[in-house]
């Protein structure tokens, strides 16, 4: 019996689901609604909050075990930052990608590379390692992006591996060793802002600067990624989402703006491997494994793929939690996966989703047709590549 | 009506053939839809129609023969630039994209021929944003056209199935076409639905875009076109003035089936 | 600051309490090399706790779980809030690298008992030291007992791709250089089929087969090497010395196994003093010292010591290890300037029955 | 480079045989729950690490603590195999019920299904890695690192091909996942369930106006593919002897790899797959050095798919995207 | 009655596609659903069948309320549907989809396949054809043999005529004609409402989840309403079997720019 099912089971977990997260949903409605000035009020407290979170007050609640503001700039705001990139390429042009490690990774050795070898400094190499890391994205899309999505997620899945396998292999870049004393970038500035804390000068033991440095390329990235969302290439995006051969028809040169959304992930991707490995010193291939790719998917499924508040709350969430949740030590993982499954199926849409996808899955159709006795014609989808 | 039959070949088939494995869904076809006209295409199910729309838009390339538009070869040209070149077609099955608006399904087909890529869409550059407007416009004035200008914020697939079929055209005359290609557009509507698409279509051929049909609605078939061809097997059977067509005993026996009461 | 931080304001002017930090992996996949010195540490700091002292040691764990991206805020926080005064550790090389520098910055010394890798000591680290010696002291000397003791001419080398494991096996082929035929090979971590490799040692017909890397990769090797008929004696590293070696191969397969070790297994040994302490140990924790666990005691009494002297600060307790020379319970205590032992030792031990013996100095122990 | 290749020649063509077997197995319930659902069953890879487990545990309870032979050892190996194929069989049915199901009713995305999967492999590793190994195995320490099985048979050579000596448990995996290939092969094509399963795969709408009760098919699906890798998973426990928390993982992407080289959704290509897999990588790093592995076998994954896009044998569950 | 709906509500997601629907179907009877786009149809087919689940309601079958039971167990209970877009199985051929009919069932079938053969007879000749290459029509009359394969009481037809070329159409309809006088009951969706009224004893018109008028077929075509909004006024055009189907005598817009609905 299809219909009572449904309500039955989890039927606790489920309410308690809603109760938090309706309101999410009311959230973004009046946020659709409200006024330019109230946005504008609003990213104005977010960023001012963004600055203000690396202190101690808010570390005590925060990460209690470990070092708040050095949690802040990674896991956090690298998973943030990653998953803004990721979610280009999965949440807004649809493209599944389960080896997005290894753009972080390229970026990673790019620094780690040109900075202990060639002594340039952090300002022209992160220019490089966009760069790179963006043609890398072109050179694993250009033979892999016109295969079908699920065949994309192995190849890229495959590809992540690749990319960690050869740094492991190959002893010019140190094999397993990997690279050690990366410079950091150089101090823009020494002013104090206020007591101890120098924004601009980037050494070892303060992480805030690094962790400014990731809130400003949020800040552009996401500025950056918006304005393409509202123009022509997100509606390109959009539309290749929703049915790839027709925008095709419609004059959308598909390949080219999938190649281009993989090319803008692993640009993001690069850069915040830049970062990462100016902050950590010393990188090595274990730095960037497979399930680093699963955790910033999950991320991003988990705050509202395609939706940035959303993919923002979620890389937060992933990054913070099991911080926070230091004490359960060996278990975390554990919980990690157990939460994943649950989350899922209470809320497979996202904590955030964006209106659009909550509609997908209001109208419940999104498993072309696999709803069991309530499902949607698959033949549509069959007979209309005739 | 008659007086476009002479008009200048928009499009031309030559001699194309098409397989499918086995199957030989287009054999030795020739085809020439003219400037200006209404060109329907109809034939039993199976005859191979859709796969003339499919050709022509480059979503089969041909096994055998030449596609000429507008004097210049498009077999072999990418699906997206056959668009740009002036072809726009709606499908059988509709294939709008349905968690978008109304608004933005029409913006993607005039994105066709929109040029700002993403550095001047990402830095917001003022082309951008003129194109933008322009867009929106002539959206906006594409839905008006078609009769749904008062729905242009819903989302496609929440429209009723007949405006969603106008919609399609919409999105198909935002790319500029000179040549609209319509697959059953009346397909699973009543009369009266039928009445209105039919004076849509009549609109659209009087501002200048020609039209090439498919359509099983004889009634609609005879009324609107000027020039019918009859495709059986991949292969054309009859070709003329509606009334010639349906006429023709072949085209009674193979597609209409009603031998007595034709004369 | 709010938290647990407070209690330690004052540095470690005055008397009362300091505190001493361990980083390593003390869950995860790899805590089976960290918890013993850890358990080590823990002992020495326990017992000099109990002598009722003026200053006390508060011993704080941080669990990295082998992750550098985890040591990183820990290391920070260790020495930004908890101002600890001193770490025994990090446990692991690839940890060290990350967390050196900040120690370095922090001015905080650090003695470390398990990280074997060579490279630490070349990083120009004045705040750093450790008590084993190092995968360059261990190579060749594993490279030397190979040629040596066992007298092969022919030897295969196999290691399995981790920064620890081509350390070692690349000390091992650098002092093998002109005097055996040496072939390489390597096999995946995570892997369970090393059919490849073991046709190419066939093929190869070595001497001997010297594995870099860990007791689980090892087992699985040398089992697959047997069941293929290769007999060739094998060798391993530090990171081989555990009963799950044998337990992998299977006993019978597992004969005829030496494994080099910059250790001082305390259930392998006849010192008395190590025997001591290996029963003060098992009392403590219901468990065997096992590898690393003397070495943690020798890192944390270093430390002690310093303490002991009124050195309450982390600069003077990092003045104190540069001239502190003593006998630990492991081996002579007396760091160089680079933070290395001076005098290093390497031993080999033998696989017998489901133990292992220890043969003696590598320089001097032989094949039976 | 090449020289190695031709000396190793059939030393590599005979391993390669072996693993790709073992590869194809688990490939089968990558594709067949692909087929159906249209699904990457992501934690795949720990139905089969817990049919290891079903092993070891039936072996436990029988007690074998050495190498058996003759009738004793037949027996002995289809107990092992029934152990292992309740258990991965077990798993894969659970999954669907917990992870997929609720999934399926409300039909969520494709990212959704992919994520409950991940979430379910992690779970289902740690929750061995802390909980079933230390305690149902009695193995704290061990735990995270490998768990011995006791040797099964003596591995013997049989004959020899050219320089390559066949042994008796590379011939055993290899004729069991052929069998096991047959008769699943018969399944599908010949019996009812079969025809439930295509008939679900290419319209489920429509199955269920035949009648189909199309969530026991799906059932029927992920207990099929779940039994599959118990199959694999006592022929690796009874060849390679341990297992461990994660021995899945790298399995499991290698059979997905399988699965889409040889045309995911259909069966014969999961064998096809399987094989030639586990021959690149074994020509391959007999060439190239083992480190290279699975950068051999991914790049060949993508040179395959560019070349044919939808695998070697293409798809064929759901058939015909006409 | 064989088949009642009694006051049904069923929703996709928030929208509610039916809105309180009646309808009875007795024995022996073809009883035709005529409405526009969207009106609810296939979703009341759907409903019956057991492919959407139900809000509010009951659905009756036999007398016995199966608003609760699966989709494939109303099948062996009598309910056959040929679903709109007809969802052959591709990668099947003919006479396994034809068997696919039979799936549910136990004992031998080779009977009930020489009948659908002798029904259709287009259908022996393809009888190894991979059902996806079929032409439309063809996979219509696959649908249609497929679903009568399960032995309903009742036939649940969704559009057969859709997208089918003249010809065909008066085909199909002559064939559903034969089922029921062989003793199907038939409900029958059509756009074509000309035919289907011509065909049915009843028929309800639906409008946007209602029932607004129910009566037998041939009051409907006589109701003025009736034909100005569903038969094209005195249009009929639909299908070529009609006489009146030359260029001039064909329909003359009523409304001018009439809104699409
Ligand atoms: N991709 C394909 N692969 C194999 N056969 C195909 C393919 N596309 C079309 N066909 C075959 O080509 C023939 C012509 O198909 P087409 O869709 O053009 O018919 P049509 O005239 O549009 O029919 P209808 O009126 O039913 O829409 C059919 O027999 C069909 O099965
Ligand atoms: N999968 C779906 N998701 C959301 N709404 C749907 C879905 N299917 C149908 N609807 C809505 O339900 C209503 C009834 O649809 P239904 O398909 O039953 O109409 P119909 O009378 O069969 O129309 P048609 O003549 O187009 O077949 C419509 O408003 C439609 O938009
Ligand atoms: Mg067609
Ligand atoms: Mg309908």
């Amino acid at each position: 019996m299809s219909h009572s099912k449904n309500t039955t089971g989890i039927g606790p977990v489920r309410a308690a689901m809603r109760k938090i997260t309706t309101p999410f949903d009311e959230m973004r409605d009046w946020w659709g609604r409200a006024p330019g000035w109230v946005r504008w009020t609003v990213y104005g407290l977010v960023i001012v909050a963004a600055l203000l979170a690396p202190s101690d007050s808010v570390g005590a609640f925060m990460s209690p075990e470990s070092d708040w503001a050095t949690i802040l700039f990674y896991p956090i705001g690298v998973f943030v930052l990653l998953a803004i990139g990721l979610n280009v390429v999965v949440g807004q042009a649809g493209l599944l990608d389960l080896g997005f490690v290894a753009f972080f990774a390229i970026g990673g050795y790019v620094m780690a590379v040109i900075g202990t070898e060639l002594g340039w400094n952090f300002w022209e190499i992160i220019v490089v390692a966009v760069l790179i890391s963006s043609l890398s994205g072109i050179i694993l899309g250009a033979p892999t992006l016109r295969l079908r999505g699920d065949y994309l997620a192995i190849v890229t899945l495959g590809f992540g591996e690749i990319v960690r396998l050869v740094a492991q292999n190959t002893d010019a870049i140190g094999g397993p060793r990997g690279i050690n004393s990366i410079p950091h970038p150089p101090d823009m500035s020494d002013i104090e802002i206020i007591p101890d804390l120098q924004p601009f000068t980037y050494g070892v033991i303060d992480p805030r600067p690094y962790y400014y440095l990731l809130v400003a390329l949020c800040v552009l990235v996401i500025i950056f990624a918006r304005r393409l969302e509202k123009s022509r290439v997100g509606r390109a995006w959009a539309a290749i989402r929703e049915d790839e051969d027709a925008a095709e028809i419609m004059g959308v040169p598909t390949f080219r703006f999938k190649l281009l959304a993989f090319a803008i992930g692993a640009a993001i991707g690069g850069a915040t491997g830049t970062v990462f490995a100016a902050k950590m010193i010393s990188i090595v291939p274990n730095n960037f494994p497979f399930i680093l790719s699963a955790t910033i998917l999950a991320a991003v499924v988990l705050g509202g793929s395609g939706n940035l508040p959303g993919v923002i709350l979620g890389a937060f969430l992933v990054g913070w939690l099991p911080e926070r949740f230091r004490g359960f030590e060996d278990y975390r993982v554990l919980l990690f996966g157990g939460v994943l499954v649950l989350m899922m199926i209470v809320r497979p849409q996202g904590l955030l989703p964006s209106r659009q996808r909550s509609a997908e899955f209001a109208e419940g159709s999104g498993m072309g047709g696999m709803g069991a006795e309530v499902a949607t014609p698959t033949a549509k989808a069959e007979v209309s590549s005739r | 009506m008659s007086d476009v039959t002479g008009g200048r070949a928009l499009l031309a088939l030559d001699q194309i053939t098409m397989r499918f494995g086995g199957v030989v869904a287009i054999d030795g076809l020739d085809l020439e839809v003219r400037q200006g006209e209404i060109f329907a295409l109809i034939g039993p199910n199976g005859a191979g129609k859709t796969t003339v729309f499919n050709l022509v838009t480059g979503v089969y390339q041909p096994t055998a023969g030449r596609v000429a538009f507008d004097g210049r070869k498009i077999n072999g040209m990418k699906r997206f630039s056959v668009t740009k070149r002036g072809i726009a077609r709606t499908f059988q099955n509709i294939r709008l994209f349905h968690n978008m608006s109304a608004l933005e399904n029409v913006l993607v087909g005039a994105d066709a021929h929109h040029r700002t890529g993403f550095i001047g869409a990402g830095l917001g550059l003022p082309w951008h944003r003129r194109e933008e407007r322009e867009g929106r416009a002539l959206a906006r004035e594409l839905l008006d056209f078609v009769g749904i200008g008062h729905r242009t914020e819903e989302w496609a697939k929440n429209l009723p199935y007949g405006d969603q079929r106008r919609l399609e055209i919409a999105r198909a005359l935002a790319t500029k076409p000179k040549l609209l290609l319509l697959d059953e557009p009346a397909a699973g509507m009543n009369p009266a639905e039928k009445r209105s698409l039919q004076q849509l279509i009549r609109r659209i051929c009087d501002a200048g875009t020609t039209v090439l049909l498919i359509e099983h609605d004889m009634g609609l078939v005879m009324e609107i076109s000027d020039r019918v061809a009859v495709l059986d097997f991949g292969q054309k059977i009859a070709e003329g003035r509606p009334a010639e067509v349906q006429n023709n005993p072949a085209v009674i026996e193979a597609y209409l089936g009603a031998p007595a009461d034709a004369s | 600051g709010g938290g647990s931080g407070d209690g330690s304001s004052g540095g470690g002017e005055a008397a009362g309490t300091v505190k001493v930090g361990f980083l390593g992996a003390l869950t995860g996949e790899n805590a089976g090399i960290a918890i013993p010195p850890h358990n080590g540490a823990k002992l020495a700091f326990d017992e000099y706790n109990k002598t009722n002292p003026k200053t006390k040691i508060e011993y704080v764990p941080y669990d990295s779980q082998g992750l550098p991206e985890q040591a990183t805020p820990l290391a920070t926080k260790a020495v930004r809030e908890d101002k600890i005064v001193a770490m025994v550790g990090p446990a692991f090389s690839g940890e060290s690298k990350n967390v050196g520098p900040i120690l370095e910055e922090a001015k905080v010394p650090s003695v470390s008992a398990s990280a074997t890798a060579v490279d630490l000591a070349q990083q120009g680290w004045k705040y750093w030291h450790r008590v084993v010696a190092n995968d360059g002291a261990q190579g060749p000397a594993a490279a030397e007992f190979l040629t040596r003791a066992m007298k092969a001419k022919k030897i295969f080398i196999v290691d399995d791709s981790q920064e620890y494991s081509a350390g070692l096996a690349d000390a091992v082929d650098a002092t093998l250089k002109g005097k055996a035929t040496v072939n390489r090979d390597k096999v995946d971590q995570q892997g369970s089929d090393y059919a490849s490799t073991v046709n190419k040692i066939k093929a190869f017909n070595p001497d001997a087969v010297f594995f870099g890397g860990y007791y689980a990769q090892a087992g699985r090797l040398l089992k697959q090497l047997r069941q293929a008929d290769v007999q060739a004696p094998f060798m391993s590293g530090d990171g081989s010395l555990d009963a799950g070696l044998i337990e992998g191969a299977g006993e019978a397969n597992a004969t005829d196994t030496y494994i080099a070790c910059p250790c001082v297994l305390g259930s392998a040994s006849d010192d008395p003093e190590v025997k001591d302490f290996a029963q003060r140990y098992k009392a403590a924790f219901n468990a065997d010292a096992q590898i690393y666990a003397t070495e943690g005691y020798d890192a944390a009494t270093a430390i002690i010591d310093a303490i002991k002297a009124g050195n309450t600060d982390a600069e003077k307790i990092n003045e104190f290890l540069k001239t502190y020379s003593k006998k630990g319970v492991s081996k002579d205590i007396k760091f160089a300037p680079n933070g290395e032992l001076s005098t290093s030792s390497i031993f080999v031990y033998a696989v017998k029955g489901k133990d292992y013996t220890l043969l003696g100095d590598s320089k001097t122990a032989s094949v039976q | 480079m090449f020289n190695d290749l031709v000396s190793q020649f059939w030393p590599s063509t005979i391993d390669g045989l072996a693993l790709g077997s073992i590869y194809a197995l688990i490939a089968l319930g990558y594709t067949m729950v692909y087929g159906v659902l249209r699904l990457i069953n992501f934690a795949h890879s720990e139905v089969f690490m817990i049919g290891t487990f079903g092993a070891l545990l039936t072996l436990n309870i029988l007690g074998v603590t050495g190498p058996v032979s003759g009738l004793t050892f037949v027996g002995v190996l289809f107990l092992i195999a029934a152990g292992a194929m309740i258990a991965s069989g077990g798993t894969a049915v659970l999954l669907e019920l917990v992870a997929y199901r609720r999934l399926r009713k409300k039909g969520a995305s494709r990212l959704a299904f992919l994520i409950s999967a991940i979430g379910a492999s992690l779970f289902l590793q740690e929750l061995f890695a802390l909980v079933v190994i230390p305690e149902g195995f009695d193995r704290p320490q061990a735990g995270r690192i490998q768990v011995p099985v006791p040797a099964l048979m003596e591995k013997e050579p049989l004959f020899s091909i050219g320089d390559a000596v066949v042994r008796n448990d590379k011939l055993l995996v290899f004729v069991g996942a052929i069998v096991m290939m047959i008769v699943l092969d018969l399944i599908v094509n010949r019996t009812r369930i079969g025809r439930g399963i295509r008939a679900t795969a290419q319209n489920p709408e429509s199955a269920v106006l035949m009648g189909v009760n199309i969530d026991r098919v799906v059932l029927m699906t992920f207990l099929i593919g779940g039994a599959m890798a118990g199959i694999a998973a006592a022929l690796y426990v009874v060849e390679f002897e341990n297992t461990q928390f994660f021995v899945g993982f790298l399995l499991g992407i290698k059979a997905f790899t399988a699965a889409v080289m040889g045309g995911i959704g259909n069966l014969r290509g999961a064998l096809v797959g399987g094989l030639a897999l586990g021959l690149i990588e074994a020509y391959g790093t007999s060439m190239l050095g083992s480190e290279w592995q699975h950068v051999i076998a991914f790049s060949i994954l993508v040179l395959v798919l560019m070349f044919r896009p939808t695998g070697i044998l293409g798809e064929s569950l759901q058939q015909a995207r006409a | 009655m064989l088949l009642e709906l009694k006051d049904v509500y069923v929703h996709y997601g928030k929208i509610e596609a039916i809105k309180g629907i009646s309808l009875e179907v007795a024995e022996g009877e073809i009883v035709s659903l005529i409405g526009a786009n969207g009106a609810g149809k296939t979703t009341t087919l759907k409903t019956i069948s057991g492919l959407r689940p139900i809000s509010a309601g009951r659905v009756l079958f036999d007398g016995k309320d199966i608003s609760r039971t699966p989709g494939h167990v109303r099948v062996l209970r009598g309910i056959g549907q040929a679903p709109e877009g007809r969802g052959v199985f591709p990668g099947m051929t003919v006479q396994e989809n034809l068997q696919m009919g039979a799936y549910a069932r136990k004992g031998n079938t080779a009977g009930d396949l020489a009948e659908m053969y002798d029904l259709f007879p287009r259908l022996n000749e393809r009888r190894a054809q991979m059902a996806g290459t079929l032409s439309g029509g063809e996979q219509q009359m696959l649908a249609i043999g497929r679903a009568l394969m399960t032995k309903p009481k009742v036939l649940l037809l969704d559009e057969p005529s859709m997208g089918l070329a003249p010809k065909l159409v008066t085909q199909i309809f002559s064939i559903i004609e034969e089922i029921n006088h062989r003793g199907t009951t038939v409900l029958l969706v059509e756009q074509n409402a000309q035919q289907a009224l011509q065909l049915a004893h009843r028929a309800y018109v639906l409008e946007t989840g209602h029932v607004v008028k129910s009566a037998s077929a041939s009051q409907l075509l006589d109701d003025p309403e009736v034909r100005a909004a569903y038969l094209g006024g005195d249009l009929g055009v639909d299908g070529a079997g009609e006489a009146d189907a030359t260029p001039n005598g064909a329909g003359r817009p009523t409304g001018g720019d009439a809104p699409a609905q």
